[in-house]
């Protein structure tokens, strides 16, 4: 099993703040289709994602246990 | 890189805490960058924002941009504290301060370590209005900030 | 342009007065920057430094660089203030703080202003080496320091 | 006559803050060389002339009762 972080516009669309789902052997593409199909949020086209806290490439694959997290574009400083 | 350096509050923001961390003998500048919270932007009035963090994340990846800036800047030293929660109007969001032995490198890598917070930390701003909400960053084109405008 | 922006100091100064006479509602940023003794340039050791002014000049001169910076960077304000008398290593010698709605221009007016202070006012400094003193800025060229290598 | 003031290596070298003398009618360039004439002092060719305040220019000329200072290369900041 994966954890799955939400945040911001993400977290507030699927209303919380992380998910358990199995997403090993996924790429992160195939992830964030994942995420769209079973959830009511708005594209991920322009969303980044971390595994276990470094940003992640399209075709990299996820491993049982990696903490996933969706990163929408950044706003902060 | 010494990660104290490096930090999320979700108290309110002192300037003089953060150049402490840099200060040095051998400095001659430090260039500080405090970020507030701006009241009027394109003529719509701001009533508070909120920030939210992937914090432990946040942490490490303002840890690599230091890491960045004293591969780019010999001899600098950089800290940053940003803010999360609720903020009201000139409420410190983030300050950045940098200390070099020479003032142009305090400067500019002062500039590009913002730059580079603004591009890939995992921090989010939702703006709150008098007709709405937004998390800004993830609106559509057509909505959103020029680059050119954000503080 | 208000002057009590502009003010030279025979005491130690502190960042946060300086800041707080830029802050405002509509800023969202506030460039810093802060100039310190340090203890090594070229090898040689710093013991202190004096700063010697002619006072009503430079709060004058201070002043009308605040007219040329409000020009060229509508909505920045800008605080300098300079000490004088004996610094010894670490010791503040300038703060110069500039507000601005956005964050380049407060860079950019930080900068300017630094680079017109070490121009144009009347303000000197006198090093003292375990071997000697000398008024910085009046040597011959082949003992001045490089105008890069300046704090 | 006119109040003349002295800084910096200017200062420590004729021992003096500021002298009293007579500038009225001479210009700046004539005030210089009235005072590496009179006055143990370096050259004061890298030395701007400041009349009541204001940097004044090699030709201006100065007047009875202005207040004139001699501004050697500044180092502060």
């Amino acid at each position: 099993m994966n954890e799955v972080l939400l945040f911001a516009r993400i977290q507030d669309e699927v209303g919380q703040k992380s998910l358990e789902a199995d997403l090993a052997g996924k790429s992160i593409k195939e992830s964030k289709r994942w995420v769209e199909d079973n959830y009511e949020v708005s594209s991920l086209t322009r969303t980044m994602v971390a595994v276990n806290e470094e940003f992640a490439k399209d075709d990299d694959v996820i491993d049982e246990g990696d903490t996933v997290a969706f990163i929408p574009p950044v706003s902060g400083g | 890189m010494d990660t104290d350096l490096f930090s999320l509050s979700w108290e309110p923001l002192d300037v003089q805490p953060v150049i402490d961390k840099v200060v040095d003998r051998n400095c001659g500048a430090i260039a500080t960058f405090i970020g507030t919270v701006r009241e009027m932007t394109h003529g719509k009035k701001t009533l508070k924002l909120e920030y939210e963090a992937y914090e432990p994340m946040a942490v490490k990846t303002l840890a690599q941009i230091g890491d960045e800036v004293e591969a780019k800047w010999p001899d600098t030293t950089v800290a940053v504290t940003h803010r999360l929660g609720t903020l009201g109007i000139s409420d410190i969001a983030v300050i950045v301060a940098v200390s070099s032995p020479h003032r142009k490198a305090a400067y500019e890598a002062n500039e590009y370590t913002m730059e580079r917070i603004k591009e890939m930390v995992p921090i989010w701003k939702k703006e709150f209005w008098e007709d709405g909400t937004q998390w800004i960053g993830d609106q559509l084109e057509t909505t959103s900030y020029d680059k050119e405008e954000k503080p």
